[in-house]
């Protein structure tokens, strides 16, 4: 199955003609005008909804397979959390429309701020940042804003474990920072000595994930603290991984100074085949006098914004109003929905699937990245032995996957582990599921014995067979040419 | 237990499987003193008949008003059709599409999408979304610096026409490398950029200059004479446009001799609810030679090994899961669904209903102008064209006339006064192709009593 | 031209290849005489806009008010997915699966909704859906006749505590081939049917016993003694039953010795909306023995040419498109796309869901029932249990009682007083799942000030 | 692709809990208790959802495939008449709730009663049967209940033309009367020298479709008319296909009496997999008085429902309030965004199509069914030559559509046509898909020349290959047994 581009359905004169008004004539001088119409297809209603229901048919996605995507919590995003954030009366409002017309809104995006308050142990949040990215670029930007206010702008090195995930890295380069990378030990945990070894006058703070990205929690979470702390430094908390800690700890008792949350991920919001998604901020004491503007403030029964007059340290506005508020009640949607109590047991159930296809996959031969090691949320499987003996990478167990029915999980990364798969089954998989997917791999590993080369070909059974990355990117065709098609 | 399908029986078996006696076992490496017993602070669970009225009434209370704003987020005709395909299981709940094979549907209707913004911004290239329109005009300015070569400054010139929202997050994003914003004023009478106060800079190395189009205050910049100078400068031109208006207006990549280098701008009024202001989606398109320097993810056509047309993810050494601290961006997820969203609005409209749309808006606002031009204390600032944004002078205080108006269920524009002080109780106002000649009038005498009372008060 | 994809080079080309000058030439076997020229009396065309907002001023207008009616159409939450599934492009713009290799997930999907409704009647088959619950009544009586080849009558006894409105569509649907329909008074003082009351046609020849489980009054017949009573006479059962309640209670195929012969009912409070009363949809479920005489679709399942399990249309033969005048019913399109919305609702609820939604409709019914028992000039009708909807007697008319609750937004239930004369000022009132306690008092409020009101009013 | 049923994924205990309150305990007596729960599923709500999204994927229908059903008019179904319709304010209305109320509603029903009288050139319109069949029930029961109040119940003979759709018989049996079937010419039009012998003094009415199921005009109505009137019975339209002449010619202009719609084929409502439908019907002056209830009137401005009060002659209730509601709100919202001169378009353009299909099979060598007859919307091709020289019947042709993606037209209807194929394109189909279409067909016949076998074997592509029917016939597996899948 594959479906030809919508240009190639467009034909002069044809339009979807319900959909916008007649042109009118306008007032513009000719300087300005466009000379040549923009490439948009011309099409029937009709062909635009088969399109791309079609196209969507040739996705992979929650609501259509299991996908154990590792660091990306791909849990069920129920579907009242989209319907209610699409009501009529949410969507019709204007970011900058009075507050007399948003106190629906706003008293729902208050009680939002205080419900991560409390998941997170932090003090004051701010909703605005757009993505786990813009979080963490809201919290270095706050780490060095405090330190520049008590004159230690020299601070300027930000420290990060080599398992982190590459926002982390690049962030700090965003806030003008340099990155000290800090490497792992062999139970998955940061090397203390290499860590106090790192940190120094010019540490500014530390970027770290817990549980990390290796699937495993940071024992020395304590030590780690008191090393950075001790140093002047700030604790930074990628919150990508707060599934597998909801209820059980929290960052704000950690001891952690500002986090940032994935509500797309742990709050389940959809991942929309790319986003959009939310990365709230948590911050303690030190750094309530820099958030990101706007927040909701409360002034007795009234819900306002509060903004630069209110917050007058801040780091400033990441967006041209509030950051993705659509994204925003979908997360409160499903927090009230969770409720205190289904809180934990997310972290709870996340890690018994975990931990169940960890050894079940363990117990049928596969090589774990950190054997003696709980699973947290997440495990990582490394097919090192595989690629060696049988020629078999990881990405090809990840394609074999797929004609299994069972989306890939996450592979190549962390960078540290070779071979890598991070599994992260989430908790709304059903056991039976589970065990579907350590059959997959059993057979693919069987497959890879007796067939190399037809693992290596997958696969085969989604609409197109492996693609030409390296054509790709050397024989850029990044926008369509109708000029192409009649060549 | 809310979304969890584990039965007792399945516990069970996965506890034994492990070896672990309970659940709570499998916490044992996180230090006993940092453990907590729950979140008593989360108010308890509610089915999602609860969730349901509750949402029901909140959105109610917020109710439908009649919009008259714009700044920056537009109100338009949606098809039905485009959300009811975007939030479709296989779109909403897909991840970034790192398995192309399983992502054709994502990833070729993304290819489709960046071929629809490079031709209406005429530049050569697209990227798969930003953020939003201010978040993208700071990635644009820190592009700017990767791509222009010849400048060592960092100097950005930024008219006091540009939205101030996106001047303050330029800042706020890009500011921390070591970038210089230089607001430049503009000419009061008429609203638009002046070339003289650009002068001052004449001689001074500038990485770019942007220019936006249709500007903050409704009013159409001289864009060829803004960017032939800029390049002059060997300055980089950052166009910062309105996509609706690119149906009708020269498109970036027609300003002047050369072109603007970088397009960006705010993607919402393409098929995206208001909705308090996000989640809506930034665009970005440049000319082909700096696409290595480009934020964001990009999809580039290729071939699979039977040698069928496919779609995939390319040039990811720019970004930060390869590139990690070297990324041309921190920028990971991005605004997915509201692309998806685009681009069946922009086929649904095609070149000439999207220019449909655009005339409407244009004429909507010309007839704001007219009716409020005859309102008393109402005095329009600048005469001559704009596109669908107006300024309006009052002679009393802008916020106690927008508060009777929201008393009426009229969101009746934007209070320049703190931003703009130098045009005195201003009020930016819009008008795009919802609105019927009906709700103009309405606009009109409740603007007119508003000011009256207000005036009245005052005396 | 709205949904029309031609352009003007496309029909000069179609009609080139036909051969003619124009498409009005291709109705030139219409005679001329009767041809017109357009419709002047239909509107102009608006755009999807327009009547975009047409309509949310229009639903706005008649809101969510609260609602204490049932009579056969019940307000449940509905969980969300449901109709976003249901309404997906492959299931909503799907014709009859008559071509069952391009049909399975319908077809699937039906054998599934099969399954559960003849579970839930505690009967062997059910068919894919009548077009409501009254008119499958009609279907069941002329099936019954069918099926009953020992009764050469016709005559189907129909108790007044059938909903009135299903006994005028039994017999406006049926009554054309020659059934008669009896109509057997109810014991005024408890709401149910009179054993005794059935012993005047004891000895006649009866084609059927209508029994409605609970009752349109809200009360529980003792079906196990009018089943038997029935089945001693050789009439065959047919059960009327609410499906939320069979979570709960005995399922028609127990009831006495042998079990009802058929069963029947509105499948609506599965999770489809009130919705002014449509679109809905009627079950009907029978024993094994009659399934050759069941009206509509049923669904098998079967194998394909490589042995795989598939599903497709069966019994056929029993249908107009094959049998024609001899067909078991004429019914050809039916509720479809209700019954994906039902399968998916049970699907989420589950035995022990609906069990839940049943009992809070239980209580909340006897809530009301407790609190309007203080409201004076109110008395409950009759003592004793009910299923979610009980009669209250006013002590003045119960008309305009209901109007003041509509203007306070509150549906407050039906007037009885013209097909219970004999109850006097009677109002049937229900609440299901979705009513709060505080709902309950603010209905119990208002009922108190309505009837003093009108109370007042008379005196 | 195949899917489990959804019972095989049950597992005792499991639920999704966010769908229904706990269980209470309540007060039943045990006698009326039931003692083993029904055989719903135990399911989670991402298995449900998961579930019936990929069965969802098993179907073709318009939003993904060109669907030439011919007799079913399977045309785009705007999105904008689903998601208007599914307002709150529409789906909350309760159906005896009082009339002020739902003033939005029923004012919206009167204008949609008026516009079906001016499109129909009927008198009277009653929305309330909920598809063609029941709209046809209404209008033969008008008809019998017409000759009673004249003291002519002797006329129970309703005769057919033996093209008739399955339900005209049909009905005609379910209103008490006979069928006496009319026989057509070999130009497709009614013999008129059968119908002046059939009618009589127990005439009651005739049935007739026009253009009928044969695709083609009936000519000599006037003549039709003339005789079934002369005769004293009335003439019953059977509107299924309304679509070929809409804006062109009217029914009560043709002198038909009474007439059923069926808004799901004509006015775009979506067949729902099969249903729901709406048949509303419209009368002449003659049976205004029969008319079923509930129908929608006007007081001064406010809206209000006539019942048996005021048409105390009606035939009646068909449903327990006023049929398809919100089919019908559709309906209103689709011929709103058509207009005046879209609805003469839709004919224009349906029967545009038919005939430019119609002539390239021609020209392609196939068969027509009356090749010197216009197409109307839609037109039959006989493969009866191919089925004697090739051995591939219409079924066959029809399954190896499927695998070319292109739904299969009708096949054996209308049954007086051997190995026929109904095909009805619709106006909302592209020229591009159309000879796509006719494209497919032509390669199958290749192939039927070449490769018999295969063609008989067709489809390959479906999630299943052909069914076997006579077994679902003879071993009737109709319901899910639990117990079948443990032995
Ligand atoms: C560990 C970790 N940190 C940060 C991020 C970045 O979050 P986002 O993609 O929302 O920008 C991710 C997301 O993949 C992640 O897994
Ligand atoms: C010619 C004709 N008449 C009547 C009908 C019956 O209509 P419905 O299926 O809506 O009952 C149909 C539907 O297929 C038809 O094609």
């Amino acid at each position: 199955m594959t479906e030809k581009l919508i240009f190639e359905s467009s034909r002069e004169g044809r339009r979807a003609t319900a959909q916008a008004p007649l042109r009118q004539t306008v007032d513009l001088p000719d300087h300005l005008r466009r000379n040549t119409p923009p490439l948009l297809p011309q099409v029937s209603e009709l062909q635009t909804v088969r399109h791309f229901t079609r196209l969507s048919q040739m996705n992979f996605s929650i609501d259509t397979q299991v996908y154990p995507l590792g660091s990306c919590t791909m849990k069920y995003n129920p579907r009242a959390c989209n319907t209610l954030a699409m009501l009529p009366g949410f969507l019709a409002r204007h970011p900058l429309s009075h507050v007399s017309m948003g106190q629906g809104f706003l008293q729902t995006m208050h009680e939002l701020q205080d419900m991560l308050k409390e998941v997170t142990g932090m003090k004051g949040v701010s909703l605005t940042p757009m993505a786990g990215a813009q979080g963490e670029f809201a919290g270095v930007a706050m780490i060095k804003a405090y330190h520049d206010a008590r004159g230690d702008s020299h601070r300027n090195e930000i420290l990060v474990p080599d398992a982190a995930h590459g926002t982390n890295p690049a962030t700090a380069v965003m806030c003008g920072c340099k990155v000290v990378e800090i490497p792992t030990d062999d139970q998955g945990d940061v090397d203390l000595d290499e860590l106090r070894k790192a940190v120094g006058p010019n540490t500014a703070g530390i970027m770290l994930t817990n549980p990390s990205t290796l699937g495993v929690f940071e024992r020395h979470i304590e030590e780690v603290r008191g090393i950075v702390h001790d140093a002047g430094g700030l604790l930074y908390y990628d919150g990508a991984n707060l599934n597998a800690i909801l209820g059980k700890v929290r960052p704000g008792d950690m001891g952690f100074d500002v986090i940032h949350m994935n509500l797309h991920k742990t709050f389940s919001t959809p991942h929309g085949g790319g986003g959009p998604g939310s990365g709230a901020v948590g911050v303690g004491e030190r750094l309530l006098p820099y958030m990101p503007i706007p927040v909701v403030g409360k002034d007795g029964d009234t819900y306002r914004w509060l903004d630069e007059k209110d917050i007058p340290g801040t780091i400033g506005r990441l967006s041209a109003f509030m950051g993705n508020a659509g994204v925003l009640l979908r997360a409160y949607i499903y927090m009230r929905m969770l409720g205190r109590d289904g809180m934990s047991r997310v972290s709870e159930y996340a890690t018994l699937n975990a931990n169940y296809v960890m050894v079940r996959l363990r117990d049928a031969g596969f090589d774990l990245a950190f054997p003696r090691r709980r699973a947290s949320h997440e495990f990582i499987v490394s097919l090192k032995r595989q690629s060696r003996d049988l020629g078999v990478s990881a990405m090809d167990f990840a394609k074999s996957l797929l004609d299994y029915g069972f989306h890939a999980p996450t592979t190549y990364f962390p960078l540290l582990v070779p071979e890598c798969l991070l599994i992260e089954p989430t908790e709304t998989e059903a056991k039976e599921d589970l065990d579907g997917f350590v059959e997959a791999m059993i057979a693919i590993l069987d497959e890879s014995a007796r067939d190399p080369e037809k693992v290596k070909g997958a696969p085969y059974t989604t609409p197109v067979r492996r693609l030409d990355d390296v054509k790709a990117a050397r024989q850029l065709d990044l926008v369509f040419n109708p000029a192409s098609v009649d060549a | 237990m809310a979304f969890i399908p584990h039965t007792d029986a399945d516990v069970r078996d996965m506890l034994q499987a492990i070896g672990v006696d309970s659940i709570d076992q499998l916490f044992d490496e996180i230090p006993q003193a940092l453990r907590v017993d729950g979140l008593k602070g989360v108010p308890e669970a509610v089915g999602e008949m609860e969730i349901t009225r509750i949402m029901h009434k909140r959105a109610a209370r917020d109710g439908e008003p009649l919009t008259f704003i714009g700044a920056g987020a537009y109100e338009h005709h949606i098809p039905a059709a485009v959300w009811e395909i975007a939030t479709r299981g296989e779109f909403y709940s897909a991840y970034t599409p790192y398995q192309a094979e399983a992502s054709q549907g994502t990833l070729q209707l993304i290819y489709e999408f960046q071929t629809m913004m490079a031709s209406l911004t005429g530049l050569d290239v697209s990227n798969a979304s930003m953020y939003d329109g201010a978040s993208a005009l700071g990635e644009a300015a820190l592009m700017a610096v990767r791509a222009n070569r010849k400048s060592r400054s960092g100097k950005i010139l930024m008219p006091r026409t540009l939205h101030p929202l996106y001047r303050k997050v330029a800042k706020a994003v890009a500011g921390n490398q070591g970038l210089e914003f230089i607001e430049v004023d503009y000419d009061h009478a008429n609203g638009t950029l002046d070339l003289k106060a650009l002068e001052a800079y004449a001689d001074e190395d500038l990485t770019a200059l942007v220019i936006p189009q249709p500007n903050f205050l409704g009013r159409f910049e001289d864009v060829d004479a803004l960017t032939d100078w800029a390049h002059a400068r060997d300055a980089q031109v950052i166009a910062v446009v309105n996509p609706t208006s690119l149906a009708l207006i020269k498109p970036p990549g027609e300003w002047g001799e050369k072109g603007a280098d970088i397009a960006c701008g705010e993607g919402q009024p393409l098929g995206v609810p208001m909705s308090s202001g996000g989640p809506f989606f930034g665009f970005m398109t440049c000319r082909q030679s700096w696409v290595r320097q480009m934020p964001g993810r990009i999809v580039g056509r290729t071939t699979d090994l039977d040698g069928r047309t496919g779609y995939t993810l390319t040039l990811q050494a720019r970004e930060q899961h390869i590139r990690r601290s070297k990324a041309t961006s921190n920028i990971c997820t991005n605004q997915g669904l509201m692309v998806t969203g685009a681009t069946i609005y922009m086929s649904l409209l095609g070149a000439e209903g999207l220019a449909g749309v655009a005339t409407a808006c244009m004429n909507n606002t010309a007839r704001v102008v007219e009716v409020m031009s005859s309102v008393d204390g109402v005095e329009v600032a600048f005469a001559g064209g704009q596109f669908h944004e107006a300024v309006l002078k009052l002679d009393c205080p802008v916020a106690p006339v927008l508060e009777r108006l929201a008393a009426e269920d009229i969101a009746g524009g934007l209070d320049l006064s703190a931003e703009y002080p130098e045009l005195g109780n201003a009020l930016l106002v819009c008008a795009t192709e919802t609105k019927s000649e009906d709700d103009i009038v309405r606009f009109g005498k409740a603007m007119a009593d508003a000011v009256a009372a207000v005036a009245g008060e005052k005396r």
